[in-house]
Parts: C-alpha cells; structure tokens; sequence
C-alpha cells in the first residue's frame, strides 16, 4: 500500500502550537507511507488540487490528512481523494486542531501528540478496505399514522406533492383532539370551522387511502421499503354503504353508551357517528352496548338502515400496505386527573377536564354549546380554572411543562365571559407561559378585558360543599390562604404520551422519552427525523404541542418525506457490518441487540448464521462489540482496526 | 431401589427415543470418572453417578444440535441446560433431562494435596460423607468435607432446576446464599499482589484452552478469537500477557452467562485457579442485575438487554 | 564411561547450586498445585518426588519462539523503496534439565528424527538440543496412566539422556549415560557409588517388572490405515473429546507448530508457537474448507500419528513415550491406550457378519 | 509508541462519533485548554466499544482508558449507549480482581455541545491517572514468560 500524509497549518490555527513541518517529517517513518507534505490550508482548493496531484504521481493508494476534526471536512476530503479516483474510504483524517493545537499551547507536546494521531491514523488507513453503497429502489408512498391535524396536515401536504398517502387513525374519525375544540387560541375561531375543510380534503383527495378505526400492527423493512400491517376493527357497520344519514342514531333505544368524543360528558347512542363533521361520516356501533350484540336481540337500526348497512358479524381485519416512509403523528392524551385524589376529578361530577369543557362550550357538544354543569344541568356562575394539572410535577412524574395549558385556560375564561356574562372566573396558576405569536396580549385580556382573576399559587384541595365546591389554595402572591366558592372547577389536565405510544415507537424501531414521547434525531437540528431512516415525527408524539406548532410539523415532516421521494434510488452509507459466514456460529447475539432489526437470521446449509440486511444497517457497530467471536465486523472500524489503533498507541 | 437403579430405569425406557445419553462411568482408574456415552442398553450398566461424576455434561450439548440427546445432570449441570435454553443455543425439546439429587463432588486437586500424587490410586469406596482410597497399598480416608469442590459447598441448586425425568428425592440445597468471601478475600490483597499473582499463575500456563472448551457455554470454540487472525485479538507468544488477556476474554464473554460449574478450573492441567475470575464477574452481575445465571429460561442475559433507567448504575456523573 | 557415582539427599541441593553456577538449571518446581519445569535458583526447592505435569519439552523446543526478528529500513530517498533487515535470534545457552523422567527426556528422540533428519536439520531445534544436558530420575514405580514399557522405553530407561539418577535410601545413583554427562559428574560433593550402583540397577528392574506385560501396540500401524475411513469407529471413541490441547501440549513427543507474524510499525517477528492437531484451526485452509472439520478427524490423526504414521515412516518406531500425561491430564480422561486397544481389536462390521 | 518522557502518561480515549468526539471538538473550539496525555480513537457509538478493548489498551501498557458517549436516552443509534453501559460498567467492576486500579478506568457521557464538559472530563481524569503513576506492565513482546524464555 502506498499511502500519502499531508499536514495542515491551517494558518496559524495548527501551525501556531503545532510544528507541521516535523509532524510532515515524522510521518515519513510510518509504515506504507510513501509520500508526505505540510501545506497551509489542506481544505482550500489550491490544497485540495495538491493532494490529487500528490495521488498521482506517487500512484497513492490512501491519504491521511491531518488537519481538522473529521465531522468538518471529512466529507470534503473524501470527494478530493475520490476525484483523484480513489475509493472515498481510502480515506483517515487525523485531527490535530480542535484535539491538538487549540487545546494547548506546549507545542513539543502538541507536536508529538499531532505525530502520535497521524500515526495512528496511518495504521488505520492501511486496514482500511474500499467500500461501495449499494443502490436500492424507494417505494414512494408514504404512511401516516394519526389524523389529528399534524397527521391531517403531513397527509394532505404529501398527497398534494403527488404522492400517494395511507392514513391509519385509531378512532373512527380523524381530527384529533382538535376537532373536539370549541375555539382556538388566540384568534377565537371556530376549530371546527378551520379544521373540518381540511378534514374534508383528506376525505376527497385521490391520492389518500384513509384507514378510520384501524392500527398499526407491525413494521418490516426498511427506507425506502417498508411492509406495514394494518388491523382494521369492525364498525359492524359496512362503510360502504353507510350514507352516514344519521336514522340509526335517532332510533337506537341503547342511548348509555360512552360518548367518547364528547370526552363522556353525558352519553350517545350504541351505534353512533360522533360529530356532524365526521370524516368518514360513517356509523359505528360500540359491541359493548349494543343490545343485539350484547344480548342477541333488537337490531333495530338494521331494519331502518335504508341501505341495508348494518353487518352485526363483522370482523377486523389485518391489511398490507407497503409504503417507503412513515410519519408518526399519534399526538398526546391527556393527564389523568382523578391522579389528584385532593381535587376531586373523576369523583365530584363538577371537577371535569378542560377538554371536557370545551365539549361544554362546543355549539354541536352535548349541551348545545350551553355551559351546563353536569351534576344538575345548572348554569354555573363561579368557574375555578386550575392550572397544571398533571404537568410540572414531579410527584406525579410528570415534570414537564405541557406548553398549551396557559392558552386554552385563558381561552376557556374568555369563552365562559361571553357564554355567562355575570360568571366570575379564576384562574390558578404557577407560571404564565404565553409565548407566542399575539399569545402573550391574549392572556392579559382574559385578565384585563375580561376580568378572569388570576391567582398565582397550587390549589391544595376542592371539598363539596352543598351544591358548591370548595376550592381551597395559597395565593402566593399575597402570602394568604383562598378559598373561592365554585359552581364548576376545570383543571387544565396536562399532555402525556398517547396511550400505546411506546409499544409503536418500538415497532417503529424509534427511541422514545421515559415519559413515552418520540425522540427526534437531534434535539435543535433535526427535529422531525428520527434516528430510523424514512421515518418522521410530526405532532405531539414528539412533546406536547399547541396547533401551530403541529401543523407545521405535520408540513415540515411532509417536506422530508418529499425531499425522500425526490431521488429515483436511495443509497446505503456503505460503513456497515458484514458477517463472516465461516466463522459465525448463529447464536443470535447480534440479531438480539441490534437496535434496527437489521440482522436476520438464515439457514447455510442447515446451519443457522446471522446476516445484516445492508440497506438497514446503521452502521452502529454494536453487534461487532457483541458477536463473542468477532464474526461480525462493523466496515471501517472492524476489531482490527481498533486493535490496530491502540497497538500502534501502546505496544512497544 | 437405589438412586442408580432408578436412573438407570429411566434411562434405559428412553433410550430407544434417543440418539444417545450422557452420564459418567469410570475412567483409567478408579478415581477417575469420564463421560460414558449411552448408545445401547448394556451401556447403561456402566453408568456411575457420585462425587466423581465430576464432568459438565451439558459442555457436550451445542456439537450435537441435531441429535436427540439424554442428558444426566447435576444440578450445576441443570444451570448450563438453562442457560443455553435461554440464550436459543440448544433446541430443549431435543434435549431430555435426567436429573438426580447431587450430594456434591470430589475436587481431585484437593485430594492430591491431601495425600500427595494420585497416580497410583487402585480402589475408591465413596459414602456420603468420605472418600476411601487405596494408594500404593495403603488406605487412605478423607472427609467429603475436606475435598469437596468449592462450588458444592456453596450450592444452592443441587437438584437439576430443568428435568424430565428424577431419581431419587431432591435434596437440601447445600447453601441458601453466596457472599462471595473468597472473592473479597482475594480483594482485601494489594493490587500490586494480585496483579502478580495473575502474571505468576498464568507464567504456567500453555494455552491448551482446556478452559474453554470444557465451558459449557463457550461455543464459539472452533472459531474463538483466541487464534483467529481477524480479528486479531491475542498473539500466539508464550506471554503472559497474551495468555491473561485471554482469560479476561473469557471472563468477559461469560458475564451474566457463567454457571459456575467450574469445569474451567477443572480441566486446567496446570491448575491454574480461573474460577476466580469468573466468581468475580458473577458476583458483580449479581450485585448490579441481581442476576443469576442459568436459572430462568426466560430471562434475558443482562448484557444483551439494558434497562433505560439502571438502577444500580452510578451515571458517573464527573 | 565413567564410574557410577552417589549423591546423598542432603547434599542434593549444594550440587544443584555448583551445577547452576555453571550453566542454566531447569528443575521441577511446585507452582500451585502444579510441577512445572522452571530455572532453578539457587537455594530454591525441586519437587522431584513425583513427576512434573508438564514434561520438559519446551526448554528445547519452546512454546514460541522468534523466528527471525525484522526491521524495515525505508530508502529516506524514496520512500517506497523498503529494505528488510533480519536479525539473528538464536543465541542458546547452555542448559541442564534436571529431575526430568525418563519417557520426558525420550521425547525428544522422537523429534529428532524430524528436527535433525536426513532432509530437513532445523537450525533452532539443534541449537538448543546441542546445548541441552539431561540429568533423569529413574521412577520406581508406574502411574495408572504410565505405560512406557509398552513403547520400547522403560521406567529406568537412559536413552537420550546425559545423566540417570536412581533414587536408592537417602540419595541417589548417578551414571553417566554421555561424555557430556559425564563431565558433570567431577564434583567433590559427589562419592562413588560402589556396590551401590548395583542397588540403582536392581530398583529400576524392580520397576519396569512390577508394570507387568507390555501391550504390544505394533499391530496398530497398519489397523489404523485400515480404519482410516471409518468415521464412525472414530465418532465412537472421539465422543466425550473436548477438543482442546492439553493432551498435545504435555505431550513430550508432540512437536507440531504455528507460524505467525507480529508487525509493529517497522519492525516485526516472526514466531513460531505449538500449535495442535485437536485444534479445528490445524488445517483450516485459507479458503474456509478444513479437511478435518470434526474432532473425530483431528483424534483420528492424533492417535494415528502416533501410533502409525510416524511409525510407518521411522522403522516402525511409535511417536510415544507412554509417559500417560495425555491421559492423566485430560480434562475427560480420554485414553489413548484404549482408543489403540480398540482400533486394533476392532473387526469391520461386513467381516463380523461373515464370521456369524 | 511510548508518551512523551517524563511530562505525559499513556491515556488512550475511545469516544461517539455523534456525541463525546463532538464534545471534545466543541472543547477545542471555545480553546478550552487541556494536558496533552490523551489520545482519541473514533468510534460511531460507544456500543461499538467492546469492553475487551479497554483490557487490551490497559494490558498493553496504557496508564489510563477514557470511554466517553452519548448521554443514556440520546444516542444516535437509539440505544448503542445503553448496552454499553451496563457492558463497561461491569468490566471496570471487574478490574481489582485483575489487580488493576479501577481508577485507571472510566467511562462517561459527554454531548456534543458540552465542551466546557469535556474539558473538566479530561483535565480532572488525567489528573487522577497522573496520581496514580504510570501502571504495572507485562513487559513488551520480547519478554516471555520466565520459564521458557530463558531457555531462548
């Protein structure tokens, strides 16, 4: 092997603490090294053009620069050694300034210490091996999982760049938790008014396949090639007939069912289209309330059903779809409020949730869009909004801030003022966290305009007192103890992972947070990627989010999925494990840890053996620390050259 | 009807189901048992268990992946069945297990020092409590309890914890808990005497890998990094320091795995004291999974798993 | 050859330490529980009592050795011109291996018709044999697992040694077996033996009488040919064979080994270790393929190197000197006796059915 | 390669790509000085460091061994660092029955904004090495073991 070693000053920045010149010299010593030069700026094309020229006349086979940290220019070194026509990965950078020369100014030490990692690097190189990426096909359609607006909003953006979309939602409608919003903030629109077109859309458009009531059930593949099943529950009722008329409803004499959308204040019918603006607007019945399922007898519904739609045996069903990427967008739910055995939730009726008040408030909510208590149906004069329930705080491990709390409970004072005019609202509250876009002018006019009484401070307990609550708090502002009588306390649930969430990261092969929320690839850069190639996060999965923020997710996630679907062919990064099929005795090890499922296990010859799926291989290298007998190597940093490192390091 | 007798009933009704069944018979002379290998019937008449059925029987299962195959055990034996159960290594359901309560067995290293060179052994009469032997014609006692194997005298499981088929009643476990007091004696030394007592002890030894080819859980074996050259892991020197990094390779491979059958130990013809090395990574296994190799067949070992919040990990936060 | 010679117990040790004042001792030494052959220093205790656990082999055919030593010298001109410098690395000592028995001594005849045969003289090998003096202990009495009289050696046995000892009351006999030996023997603290000498040859035929009949294993040499296919006869013996190298490591007699080289920079070595035919990597070819992939296959060489192969070709001389370390030292007690036994006695099923 | 006479002692690091050998250039970048003993060797993950390099560092003559990562729950590979953890964790546990110091061995988790970290994980971790001295060896290639190497 012929290897070249060319060591930057890099101005002053190496050349200040460093003697190049002598690292230069020193090199000439190492092994294979055949060729060495110091140069000023090994980066600038003038030292890019004498590293080619170098790889020429001395017919070079590697190149070792030393210079920089490799996660700067190592890719810019690369493609000069590759214009030169080597193999890119014919390639070692020794990085003698951010670990050398502007770390210490002894420059003997720096001096030695820049031979030392040239040295090594050298050692390196000459075990490296030329590595080419294999081309594979992309299947360019995308998955979304979750019809909230984020995944609303992936699916129409991806659908609306021509390519076609398979929507999964767990309910039998999408919209999400923000169609069951009365108004948002701080524009006090109607959220249905904005969200149902877009809801609409989805319906309509050609290039989404919508898949209501249905989840997902496993994962294979890799980007680009993902087989994904799909579990759809049965409705008992067949869609396609269903015109969504509505007569079942008006005639089901089953009429305690769980009105989820309704967030269970008050109940529906067993068979049942949540909302008016339902997309699909279509009838399911709920088989544990449903007289003719339950006990065998009524059917009412099929007999009035004017077509014909109601099937009472119907079963789920697993569908196969293949997509090249996934967006996951399965948003948040809420805190369990009945957690706070002090404040009464899920106990005193008129303790209820600020979703289930939105329901409250809502023109098409159970009660009309009058704010009815639900204990008696009175119209409540004193409101109590209580902050922060189930978010900052430890006790309940939870110690996030769920971010919209502070926006909706403003909201909700303002709405309760012009539904009630003579009501009195209050609000505690620990912090304010209003930032955002007019965010921060609305909640001082819910205080100012509209005279909510913000009171800084936890409530310590809510007690019945006749028809009253009693809620009982510090207001810490003032250093006193308050006591508000309330016909109606809303506690400001916090978000938390939706229900099923770390079972999904997991078939996903994405990480997740203790507390369940999907990781991002990078916290500040990549914010949407995960760590699994071809699949994305938009939403609250990630944290929890206010509508904004998850549109613009749903439409950034969109965005990588396109710029995915751009290219015809994608390509593997070729730095990843091979198996040593002679010397791998197929325990498993590796299969057993590898984090992306890339590892399968195949039989040679009767012979169990592991073998990587080099399109999904990451490159991570944690089988090769784990395969006992080193069959498994990790390309460009196999044992050997690791070993190879620390001997030219230590031994002699 | 004897523990034998009845053993030898059940394996006798099963062997036409199998390819073979391994138990232990006498070897060269009488104080040496070997494994017998039971094909046909009259094989089982040779059939010896007692505290000279010193052999992991289990070390024989992953070479015969694809045979039906009858195991005798003991109950350190048992844990090597479970261990590779749990780690896929072996198919159980080819696998039949015959176990017997293990009264414990002889270290022959501890009655060599007793009564000097054992080469001469001409008759043994094992009881429960004592081994009777004649040597160049005169006759030697000892007490069970005097050249038992270490790792008897801390058993908890002497009864096989996996088996299809029992002799005899399980018995009392030996031990109910290992302090491991002859790792922390060893650890109550300065480093610099231990340091040296490895580069002492492994100075003898000649890389005969007795050690691990007598590990029922070694199964790389034929392709074990100690004399492959990629990777390239140990030289071929007569060193020290090759030789030692092999043991802490084992040692290391063997974390969260090792059954402690010492079979290791054992085989070494030097008698070079490994098991220490292994006794020391289980007690840390112990100590930071509460860990137990080899008891649950479900279990995962704790090296390849990982839980997101360890508990018994300091984060190192410095 | 000079007159027999008598050293008592007690002065044992003053010998010992004149002789190391001449020239290296090895002795054998009590390292944990084992007796291992290491350089005596004066003073120090020998364990001469029983035999050692391993035998003296590698003090003239080390567990590894360098080969040649190399440096690398690149031409400052032109950087890819590199010369290749070899540096010696034989350089023996003169050496005494004292205490050894017989049949670990008797090794070393078997190597020599390899090392220091017609076609082939290894240079490392005769450097340290020609500087190597053997002063052996007669044994008393057989092991279990000893079995030399049924390989043409004896427990009294001198050939291939300088010096025989017999241990008779509080001392020992000392004969010179070689002109080398003999030169030894000029020390004050030794006496003449006398009728003594008489005493020593009379112990050593008591010995080899008590071993009894030898088994006569020369039948074998053409048996194992004929059983060379038979792979179920060696399933059948190799079945509880661990596969490791304890038996060949101890083997006085075993003399296979490795080659390797170890770079580091610009210099490197090239050494040769024992190497194993237990061991699966023997003859594992480049390619992957191994001729004997099973340790059936590798047993089946190992015993019919011995027993026939060697044989076959140095006038039917068994590569074995029964020393029985193989046997004793197995970590399933694997006997080779019995596997030659039963090849020898082994009838190939077609010719049973026709003796029915 | 011996360190530099009499100033420096062998400390060889083997650090993530993604989090700790961004950490360290992060250090360089904000000229946070550092003793010069320490030698990096790159790894995409600190699952990729078998713990056996540690022991092969140290019984080759390294006085000290730095293994630094991602920090648990932010690997890149998602969950490299976990195993890593608990797989390092249990050999430097494991080092006094070699009769080596512990301490001659650490592992830690550094990100790749914390440069002000790294800077304090190399300092105060080449101090204790220097407090600790330069460790016992096994003697190079040449020297063999006692018994047959005399015979050479």
């Amino acid at each position: 092997m012929k290897i070249g070693v060319f060591v930057c000053h890099c101005g002053s920045n190496i050349g200040g603490t460093v003697d190049a010149a002598r690292v230069a010299e020193a090199s000439r010593e190492f092994p294979d090294v055949v060729f060495t030069s110091d140069t000023m700026y090994a980066c600038s094309e003038p030292g890019q053009d004498g590293i080619i020229q170098a790889i020429k006349d001395n017919q070079l086979d590697g190149v070792v620069v030393s210079s920089c940290t490799p996660r700067m220019h190592e890719p810019t070194f690369r493609r000069t050694v590759e214009r030169a026509g080597l193999n890119r990965f014919m390639f070692e950078m020794a990085n003698i300034r951010e670990h050398v020369s502007w770390i210490g100014k002894d420059k003997e030490a720096n001096t030695n210490k820049a031979i030392e990692l040239t040295g090594i690097a050298v050692e390196k190189l000459r075990r490296d091996q030329p590595l080419f990426a294999k081309q594979f096909d992309i299947n360019k359609r995308v998955l979304v999982i979750g019809g909230g607006v984020a995944g609303i909003q992936a699916a129409l953006d991806c659908a609306d760049g021509d390519r076609e979309v398979v929507l999964v939602e767990r309910e039998s409608t999408i919209g999400g938790k923000m169609a069951k919003l009365d108004k948002t903030f701080p524009t006090v629109d109607c959220s249905s008014c904005i969200l149902g077109p877009k809801m609409v859309d989805v319906a309509q458009h050609p290039k989404i396949q919508l898949y209501a009531m249905a989840e997902v059930e496993e994962i294979g593949g890799y980007v680009g090639n993902y087989e994904v099943k799909i579990r759809r529950k049965a409705p008992y009722v067949n869609w396609d007939l269903c015109t969504g008329c509505g007569l079942c409803m008006e005639k089901c004499p089953s009429k305690k069912s769980t009105d989820r959308f309704n967030e269970q204040v008050g109940s529906t019918t067993a068979i049942n289209i949540p909302f008016p603006q339902a997309i699909p607007k279509k009838a399911v019945i709920d088989p544990k309330f449903c007289i003719k399922l339950t006990k065998g007898k009524c059917g009412i519904c099929a007999k009035i059903c004017p077509t014909k739609a109601i099937v009472f045996d119907q079963r789920e069903e697993i569908i196969s779809e293949s997509v090249g990427a996934i967006v996951a967008a399965t948003g948040y739910d809420l805190f369990d409020i009945s957690k706070y055995g002090e404040y009464g939730g899920g106990r005193l009726p008129d303790v209820i949730t600020g979703l289930q008040y939105e329901r409250l408030l809502s023109a098409s909510g159970p009660t009309g869009g009058h704010v009815k208590r639900p204990s008696d149906g009175k119209e409540p004069k004193t409101i109590v909004f209580v902050q922060c329930v189930g978010s900052r705080d430890k006790s309940v491990d939870r110690p996030y801030c769920s971010g919209f709390c502070c926006m909706y409970t403003a909201k909700q004072a303002i709405l309760t003022k012009d539904h009630i005019p003579d009501s009195s609202s209050y609000v505690f509250y620990m912090d304010i966290r209003s930032p955002g876009k007019m965010y921060d002018e609305f909640t001082r006019r819910a205080m100012e305009e509209y005279g909510t009484q913000y009171v800084r401070g936890r409530v310590s307990m809510i007690y019945p007192q006749g028809d009253k609550l009693m809620v009982r708090g510090a207001d810490t502002l003032m250093g006193t103890q308050v006591e508000v009588e309330a016909d109606l306390v809303v506690l400001a649930a916090g978000a938390e992972a939706a229900v099923g969430a770390p079972q999904l990261a997991e078939k996903l092969r994405i990480s997740y947070d203790k507390y369940g929320f999907f990781m991002e690839s990078h916290p500040k850069l990549r914010p949407v990627e995960t760590n699994t190639a071809g699949v994305y996060l938009a939403g609250s999965c990630q944290g929890p989010k206010d509508i904004p923020a998850s549109v613009a997710q749903g439409s950034a996630a969109a965005a990588k999925v396109l710029a995915l679907f751009a290219k015809d062919k994608l390509e593997n990064d070729p730095m990843i494990s091979l198996v040593d099929m002679k010397r791998c005795v197929g325990c498993g090890k590796c299969v057993r840890v590898c984090p992306f499922g890339a590892i399968k296990e195949i039989d040679v010859r009767g012979e169990p053996k592991a073998e990587v799926i080099e399109t999904v291989c990451q490159g991570c290298g944690l089988c090769t620390a784990t395969c006992p007998q080193g069959a498994i190597q990790l390309s460009h940093f196999t044992d050997n050259q690791i070993l190879a490192e620390v001997n030219a390091l230590c031994q002699l | 009807m004897t523990i034998l007798t009845q053993l030898k009933e059940q394996i006798t009704a099963q062997l036409p189901k199998l390819d073979m069944v391994i138990g232990w018979e006498q070897g060269y002379d009488a104080l040496h048992a070997t494994p017998l290998f039971m094909r046909a019937a009259e094989d089982v008449e040779r059939l010896q268990i007692g505290p000279l059925s010193v052999h992991n029987t289990a070390t024989y299962l992953t070479g015969l992946r694809n045979k039906k195959v009858g195991l005798v055990v003991k109950g350190c034996d048992s844990r090597a069945v479970v261990q590779l159960q749990q780690e896929g290594l072996i198919d159980r359901e080819n696998v039949v297990v015959f176990g017997f309560p293990c009264d414990g067995v002889a270290d022959l290293t501890k009655v060599r020092r007793l009564i000097g060179d054992v080469g001469r052994v001409e008759e043994v009469e094992t009881t429960p409590t004592e081994l009777r032997l004649r040597v160049d014609g005169r006759e030697e006692q000892v007490a069970m309890s005097d050249v038992m194997a270490d790792k008897c005298r801390r058993c908890q499981y002497p009864n096989a914890l996996v088996h299809d088929h029992f002799a005899g009643k399980p018995r009392e476990p030996h031990a109910t808990s290992d302090d491991y007091t002859d790792v922390q004696e060893f650890e109550s030394q300065s480093l610099e005497t231990r340091f040296e007592h490895w580069k002492s002890e492994m100075s003898r030894c000649i890389r005969c890998y007795a050690c691990r080819n007598a590990c029922p859980m070694c199964v790389c074996r034929d392709h074990c990094i100690a004399q492959s050259r990629d990777p390239h892991w140990v030289t071929q020197d007569d060193m020290v320091r090759e030789k030692w990094m092999f043991q802490v390779i084992h040692a290391m491979h063997l974390a969260g795995r090792c059954v402690e059958c010492g079979e290791c130990q054992r085989a070494c013809p030097v008698d070079i004291p490994i098991l220490a090395l292994k006794r020391k990574m289980n007690k840390e296994i112990k100590e930071v999974f509460n860990y137990d190799a080899g008891v649950d067949p479900q279990a995962i070992p704790p090296l390849l798993s990982f839980q997101v919040e360890e508990e018994n990990i300091n984060e190192r936060g410095w | 050859m000079a007159e027999a010679k008598y050293i008592s117990n007690d002065k044992l040790t003053a010998w010992l330490d004149e002789l190391a004042g001449k020239m290296r001792v090895i002795a054998p030494t009590r390292q944990g529980d084992a007796v291992v052959f290491a350089p005596y220093a004066s003073g120090q205790s020998v364990e001469l009592a029983q035999e050692a656990t391993a035998p003296p082999k590698s003090v003239v055919f080390p567990a590894s050795e360098d080969l040649l030593r190399y440096d690398y010298r690149k031409n400052p001109e032109n950087l890819g011109q590199v010369d290749v410098e070899l540096l010696p690395t034989i350089s023996p000592e003169p050496t005494l291996v004292f205490g050894s028995r017989p049949c670990g001594v008797r090794g070393f005849l078997i190597f020599d018709r390899v090392y220091d045969g017609a076609t082939y003289k290894d240079p490392y090998y005769l450097a340290r044999r020609e500087a190597t003096l053997f002063a052996t202990i007669a044994c008393g009495q057989a092991e279990n697992a000893c079995f030399c009289h049924s390989v043409g050696s004896a427990p009294g046995d001198a050939t291939g040694s300088d010096l025989l000892l017999t241990p008779i009351a509080d001392g020992f006999v000392v004969e010179a077996v070689s002109d080398k030996g003999a030169q030894c023997l000029e020390s004050s603290l030794l006496e003449a033996a006398g009728g003594k000498a008489d005493e020593a040859k009379a112990f050593r035929e008591k010995a080899l009488q008590e071993m009894g009949e030898p088994q006569d294993f020369g039948p074998a040499q053409q048996k194992l040919l004929e059983l060379f296919d038979d792979m179920g006869f060696w399933e059948d013996v190799s079945a509880k064979c661990i596969s490791c190298g304890a038996c060949t490591y101890l083997c006085p007699t075993c003399y296979c080994f490795n080659i390797t080289d170890e770079n580091a920079g610009l210099t490197g070595r090239r050494v040769r270790s024992w190497d194993n035919c237990m061991s699966f990597q023997f003859t594992l070819e480049a390619s992957g393929h191994n001729p004997r992939p099973t340790k059936a296959h590798r047993l089946k060489n190992r015993v019919g190197h011995k027993f026939s192969y060697y044989p076959n070709l140095h006038d039917g001389i068994i590569a074995c000197c029964g020393c029985g370390r193989c046997i004793k030292s197995c970590p399933v007690s694997v006997d080779i006796r019995e596997i030659v036994t039963k090849a020898m006695a082994h009838q190939p099923p077609a010719v049973e059915e026709a003796a029915k | 390669m011996p360190a530099l006479a009499g100033k420096e002692l062998r400390i060889v690091g083997f650090l993530c790509n993604w989090c700790s050998y961004g950490g360290a250039d992060t250090a360089g970048v904000g000229r946070f000085s550092q003793p010069t003993d320490l030698r990096i060797i790159r790894v995409p993950c600190s699952g990729r460091i078998n713990p056996l390099f540690v022991a092969k560092t140290l019984l080759s003559g390294a006085d000290g061994v730095l293994v630094s990562g991602c920090h648990p729950r932010d690997c890149h590979y998602a969950e490299g660092n976990f195993y890593a953890r608990r797989r390092l964790e249990v050999f430097k546990r494991f080092l006094p029955t070699m009769g080596i110091d512990p301490d001659r061995f650490e592992y830690t988790w550094v990100s790749a904004s914390e440069g002000q970290r790294w800077q304090k994980v190399v300092t105060t971790f080449t101090e204790q090495i220097h407090k600790l001295g330069p460790a016992p060896r096994f003697g190079f290639a040449h020297e063999q073991n006692p018994a047959t190497a005399a015979a050479c």
